[in-house]
């Protein structure tokens, strides 16, 4: 009756690899940053499929950890948005780049 | 007796320690709390003290032994194997209650002797760790655990040695205090791994086990023969107990920790942390037993009362005296143990505890007097404007002297008494000893406190009799210093002190001759002693320093400088291993291998990263960029060549 | 057709779409409504797979707090689209999706083939096993359970990140003191 | 798998039709009874021209919203702006799907249960989807391309943030005490294991156990249906009418709806958690099969009623708060109060063996003293502010940093 374990694991792959392609090619910090969500996300699905498939309530606890992490995360990283906009003006990431070699 | 008991114990004093050791930019406005916290936590552990020490009082066999004491697995690799324990015997609850409840009093002394100092709360913090760390040393079921406490006594020491460290002296007479003692300290290291290379574990329980079957691993270093491993091993421990009791050689640390505050001479140097090497002695009692290398102890013990003793004589500090006094004394508690009579030696230790921290404490009191005036050549007839403290230190003097009854009568009388079945000579060095230390007490007395006033004017309209706070722990020291001997020790090898420890330490034998006699000849030089101090002392100041060659040369004058000791260890130990730390450690090891090496390693790096500098391009994502890379290759290497 | 399926394919049409338009929209704010769109369809994926829990947590937790916040930034910082000049990020554009679609099939390849080696090694019992412990449902109770009894610390730790979190971004943001007079 | 017609999707969406058009008649209702009962207690009539009472007026108000002219002003982001509306009003619509109305009514083999979806994890359900309309405010705020609709969507978006909070948390005690996230478990019996429902009688339900997460509750729902006191997204002396300032004819109506479907909704589950749900004096349990559904279903909708009149009360008689008042209360009192109710709740429980008596007075104790320790720091904190600089600035710094960030 339920799905295989590959139909949703394949979503998980399709869906990070869209994460990691938006990380690559977007300028805008916020949009990296959502990207990184999607990311978190789709390990999320992968987590809760294989919690089903081995009956194991663990996978869905890690993605309540992850849930987590993942909110103090943004929050980080909104703040360090913030404060980086109120010095430089911008959040183009091709354009703070002062830790240059 | 339960854990719980001793675990309250033990970290009362530490939990006093955190307090005023985190919380001092707080406490630090409020002298008052922050000194009655650092009482209170050793209040506590005195009243655990008393309910463990009435515990065995009652039952002999309430002892916290073996696995018992067990409270934690502290390291555990291979064969080596050491537990947080306790061990609680009867041993062990007469440290307890010297060590709370003489601390005790000093905590609430120096609230008073403390007072308005710019460290006070550091002053507590340190004394409270010190009284922690000493417990460890006293509860602890194995070596290393009383390793722990020993170091950590002798850290305490350090920083309050030092404890005011703007002054040169102060910091120069800690890091001596500290040098020297690692000497000793590495002698019980050594002791230590060769008791556990013999016996493959560091319990006290266990070790003596072993060593009194016989049942030694297999030892490689000295052949199959227990006794001689014994004796290396017992002899090494004895280094360390030299170096911490201040025994000849090493006890040249002692009198220069005098720099500190006196209560804390008093609780460190002369009531507790020094008697830590007799502590050690009396409860590896089975090996030295079976070691045979009492002697040795004993010599070295008679040898450093009597040396000490003769630089005492010519001493003009008045915490220096002290300090002397203190080191002969814990010469006869070592020729106490030397000789097999534990229980006196540790008798001694109680009672020495008890007078000889009265005896800095007044001494303190004094100083507090005279404005920190150390030097007795500028007092006198102090006797009128401080009553208390001239009484109590009267007290104290004469229950060091000797003097029929009070409690050093009885406890050194024991030791002589048993060293005279031991070694005549022994006993007779012993007992010039005690005569010099009568004459060396009362010619401190009598040039301090009588005879005319030689205080200086602008001193002298200031001397006061100490606040309440401090004379009242005084007085109620006294009384223990008076009277301790005769509640514990009459009746000789049967006092109840013997009785009440007898079943740890081996039995002694009993000592040859009659106990009365022993007393008499005892008082007689104790009071011959006073006597010869009076009619020397009674209203003359010591000579000045010697000015001209002449007089340079007697032997008095070799006396007054402590034999050149110091300065001997200065030119042929300190120098010489200063100069090779300099020219070859420093200028050729140091500056020229290995600053050479990591300065070649650093320019070496520093070559390669301007090469791969140019990678960093502060883009995040070429970074990220790179990181995907290598996810797909390392996938790819997975997907193609695992499997 | 297995309904199952259907509402699969559904949400799971849903949600790549959404993360294409994440990466494709210009305008945050519309990535970001995306992005919520997303969230959306996996929590449906979620209560397809049986962790209400999860799903609604998903809901609260994301859409409900994370994406406000980011728009909450959008808004505040009112960011228009970024020009375009001088980007890196237009020059890696075909190495990313070349990249991107070789990590997706390696991916994919390696989900399905891990599966079909669990399966090929596993005995028949095992098997039985699995699917016995596979349907049965995982309620919030058993969350619950394991969350307090064998995963308290990393619960506690993970408190501790939270605090942590909050600590930081008052730091970051706090504007200095005022001059004092 | 066989699928019961009847059973599985006729009835379901009667309940569905009955339960949508029950709301929107509500608001209307209560469209009017706002009108009336503000005229009340500001002591004038209302509107009372259109049918008896004025009670059609509702309907020509409607009427008057469909017949405008839909306009679209150009300046705005054309695809969000006419989505923010119905962003608002589904999420409002959705809440009721799993609030139980009343007992069920049972005809026959056949047991209606009055709630459209008994789902385990009720309660989480409605935070999640009451969270999600922020989006439609801040949505519509951002679309319009106004200042003013801007500043009132960043408003409402950090109001509805931190008043979430105190909202998840304050039930957090009531869910540790009935065991259960099903509402229709919460409001009734309890759940088996560690259950302790609610019964029939008024010193028996939840609001007098939970008393200060009842108030915390209470408030923070009023905070995020944004009305007053909490109008701060639409305040009209400051920012014209917030997010809906460039919103006219249905669209507006719309707003104007999902804010009223929302205080339906929220009376509901207030109902629902902390009043009892249904249940009044045995009284739901005397209709035999069918009549007592009915009547639970009565009791239901009078303690609604009841709660939905205390919300007008409320507005009316309140005036509105400041920015840093709003934050300072959300944060300070509110979130402390929710989250000592856990804590106490939590502790009496296990030290008590569940008597409830004791934990109401602890809850009601220590969020005493929680609230009380508050205001002295706040008070002391407030003193040392003011001895050391212009007072004057604080209010304004929120806003002018707003401002600075927008242009």
């Amino acid at each position: 009756m339920s799905l295989p374990l590959e139909y949703y694991l394949v979503l998980s792959a399709l869906l990070f690899t869209i994460g990691v392609i938006g990380v690559l090619i977007r300028r805008n910090a916020i949009i990296i940053f959502m990207c990184i969500e999607l990311m978190l996300n789709a390990a999320n699905l992968a987590f809760v499929a294989i919690s089903r498939h081995l009956g194991q309530a663990e996978g869905q606890l890690f993605v309540i950890f992850v849930m987590a992490v993942a909110a103090a995360e943004v929050a980080i990283g909104l703040a360090i948005i913030v404060s980086v906009f109120k010095h430089r003006e911008t959040i183009n990431v091709d354009e703070i780049n002062s830790l240059k070699g | 007796m339960s854990k719980e008991l001793i675990i309250i114990l033990l970290i009362s004093p530490l939990v006093g320690f955190l307090i005023n050791g985190l919380f001092s930019k707080w406490l630090k406005g409020n002298e008052k709390l922050s000194g009655t916290i650092g009482a209170l936590a050793v209040f506590i552990s005195l009243i655990c003290s008393i309910i463990a020490f009435v515990t065995i009082n009652i039952d002999s066999n309430a002892t916290l032994e073996g696995d018992d004491g067990f409270v934690y697995k502290w390291i555990a690799g291979g064969k080596f194997s050491v537990d947080i324990g306790f061990h609680v015997d009867a041993l062990t609850t007469v440290m307890l209650l010297v060590i709370t409840g003489v601390g005790f009093l000093i905590h609430v002394y120096s609230i008073g002797y403390m007072h308005g100092d710019e460290g006070y709360t550091r002053y507590f913090a340190y004394l409270n760790l010190f009284v922690f760390a000493m417990l460890i040393l006293v509860l602890g079921n194995n070596y290393l655990m009383m390793f722990v406490g020993w170091e950590g006594v002798g850290l305490c020491s350090y920083l309050l040695i030092g404890f005011w460290y703007e002054k040169q002296s102060a910091t120069d007479a800690g890091k001596k205090a500290f040098i020297v003692n690692r000497i000793g300290d590495f002698g019980f290291l050594l002791g230590m791994f060769t008791l556990f290379a013999a016996f493959e574990s560091l319990d006290f329980v266990t070790i003596f086990d072993k060593a009194e079957t016989g049942t030694s691993a297999i030892n490689v270093v000295f052949g199959e023969t227990t006794k001689v491993t014994l004796m290396v091993a017992t002899l090494l421990l004895f280094v360390g107990a030299v170096g911490k009791s201040a025994q000849l050689p090493l006890y040249v640390w002692l009198p220069d920790a005098m720099e500190g505050p006196t209560p804390v001479s008093a609780l460190i140097h002369a009531a507790t942390m020094v008697t830590a090497g007799v502590y050690m002695i009396a409860r590896s009692a089975v090996l030295y037993n079976l070691a045979g290398t009492g002697v040795v102890v004993a010599w070295i013990g008679v040898l450093t009362a009597l040396f000490a003793a003769i630089i005492a004589l010519k001493q003009n500090d008045i915490k220096r005296i002290l300090a002397y006094s203190t080191v002969s004394q814990l010469g006869y508690m070592f020729v106490g143990v030397g000789i097999g009579a534990y229980a006196s030696g540790i008798f001694h230790l109680v009672t020495h505890a008890f007078f000889k921290g009265l005896m800095f404490l007044t001494a303190g009191s004094v100083m507090h007097a005279m404005a920190n005036e150390l030097d007795i050549r500028k007092m006198g007839g102090l006797r009128k404007k401080l009553p208390i403290t001239h009484a109590t230190f009267l007290v104290g003097a004469l229950a060091i002297a000797g003097a029929p009854l009070l409690s050093g009568f009885w406890s050194k009388d024991e030791i002589l008494h048993s060293a005279w079945g031991s070694s005549k000579i022994i006993y007779i060095i012993g007992l010039a000893t005690a005569f010099l230390t009568a004459f060396y007490m009362f010619r401190l007395i009598f040039v301090t406190f009588y005879g005319k006033s030689r205080v200086e004017p602008e001193v002298d309209s200031h001397v006061h009799e100490s606040p309440a706070v401090m004379w009242l722990p005084l007085v109620i020291l006294a009384v223990p210093a008076a009277l301790i001997g005769l509640l514990l020790g009459v009746g000789g090898h049967d006092s109840w002190f013997h009785h009440f420890t007898e079943d740890v330490f081996p039995k002694a034998d009993k000592a040859p001759g009659s106990v009365l006699l022993f007393m008499a000849i005892s008082s007689i030089v104790g009071i011959a002693g006073i006597a010869f101090a009076w009619t020397r002392y009674k209203d003359r100041a010591p000579a000045a320093e010697p000015t001209n060659a002449l007089q340079k040369k007697d032997f008095s004058w070799l006396v007054a400088n402590k034999f050149y000791v110091d300065e001997i260890y200065n030119t042929f130990i300190v120098q010489p291993i200063k100069n090779a730390s300099h020219f070859l450690l420093w200028k050729l090891f140091d500056v020229g291998i290995i600053d050479g090496i990591v300065n070649g390693v650093a320019a070496l790096i520093r070559v390669i990263g301007g090469l791969f500098r140019r990678l960093q391009t502060g883009v995040v994502q070429a970074y990220i960029l790179s990181m995907v890379i290598g996810i797909v290759l390392f996938l790819a290497y997975y997907l193609f060549f695992v499997n | 057709m297995n309904p199952e399926l259907i509402v699969f394919i559904i949400f799971g049409t849903v949600s790549i779409i959404g993360a294409i338009a994440v990466i494709s929209f210009r305008h945050p704010i519309y990535s970001a409504l995306s992005l919520i769109v997303t969230f959306f369809s996996q929590a449906g994926l979620f209560v397809l797979l049986g962790a209400h829990f999860v799903a609604a947590v998903q809901v609260i937790v994301y859409a409900g707090a994370i994406m406000v916040l980011f728009l909450f930034v959008i808004m505040l910082l009112n960011l228009g689209t970024l020009s375009a000049k001088g980007a890196l990020t237009g020059k890696l554009k075909g190495v990313a999706i070349i990249l991107g679609i070789l990590l997706a099939v390696e991916g994919v390849y390696i989900a399905v083939r891990a599966l079909k080696n669990d399966t090929a090694v596993a005995s028949d019992a095992a098997k039985e096993a699995a699917a016995a412990l596979a349907n049965k449902p995982i309620e919030t109770y058993d969350i619950g359970r394991l969350l307090f009894s064998d995963y308290l610390l990393p619960f506690e730790v993970t408190s501790l990140i939270l605090l942590a979190a909050l600590i930081g971004v008052i730091v970051l943001v706090k504007r200095d003191k005022q001059p004092e007079n | 798998m066989e699928i019961n017609i009847l059973e599985q999707i006729v009835i379901p969406i009667i309940k569905v039709l009955f339960i949508a058009h029950l709301l929107v008649i509500g608001v209307m209702v209560m469209i009017w009874s706002e009108r009336r009962v503000s005229g009340w207690i500001q002591d004038r009539l209302g509107p009372n021209r259109v049918g008896p009472q004025g009670l059609l007026q509702p309907i020509a108000d409607g009427i008057k919203f469909l017949f405008k002219e839909d306009l679209i002003p150009n300046h705005v982001d054309k695809p969000l702006y006419v989505l923010a509306p119905a962003m608002l009003l589904i999420p409002a619509m959705l809440t009721i799907a799993v609030v139980p109305f009343g007992d069920a009514i049972t005809i026959g083999e056949l047991e209606i249960s009055l709630q459209i979806a008994d789902i385990n994890i009720g309660i989480l359900y409605i935070l999640a989807i009451t969270s999600l309309g922020v989006y439609g405010v801040v949505i519509g705020a951002w679309a319009s391309n106004n200042k003013y609709s801007l500043l009132g969507g960043l408003r409402s978006s950090a109001q509805m943030i931190s008043y979430e909070l105190t909202l998840g948390l304050g039930i957090i005690g009531v869910l540790m005490l009935s065991g259960s996230l099903s509402l229709r478990t919460i409001a009734g019996e309890g759940q088996a294991i560690a259950g302790e429902g609610q019964g029939s009688y008024p010193w028996e339900w939840n609001f007098l156990i939970h008393f200060p997460a009842f108030l915390a509750f209470t408030t923070a729902m009023f905070a995020e249906t944004n009305r007053l006191p909490f109008d701060l997204a639409e305040a009209e002396q400051e920012l014209v009418a917030g997010y809906h300032t460039e919103y006219s004819s249905m669209k507006f109506a719309i707003f104007f709806m999902a804010e009223y479907m929302n205080m339906i909704v929220g009376s509901a589950v207030v109902v629902t958690l902390f009043l009892g749900g249904w249940q009044f004096f045995g009284l739901e349990t005397m209709g035999g099969p069918i009549w007592s559904g009915v009547i639970s279903f009565a009791i239901f909708f009078i303690k609604t009623g009841i709660f939905l009149f205390v919300f007008i009360w409320v507005r009316w008689t309140l005036p509105r708060f400041r920015y840093d008042q709003l934050m300072n209360f959300g944060w300070k009192f509110l979130l402390p109060v929710a989250l000592t109710s856990i804590v106490v709740t939590g502790t009496l429980y296990i030290a008590t063996k569940g008597n409830l008596v004791w934990i109401g007075i602890g809850n009601t104790v220590a969020a005493f003293i929680v609230v009380s320790i508050v205001a002295g720091i706040l008070a002391l904190d407030n003193n040392s502010k003011a001895a050391a600089q212009d007072t004057s600035a604080a209010p304004l710094r929120q806003e002018t940093l707003t401002i600075e960030a927008i242009e």
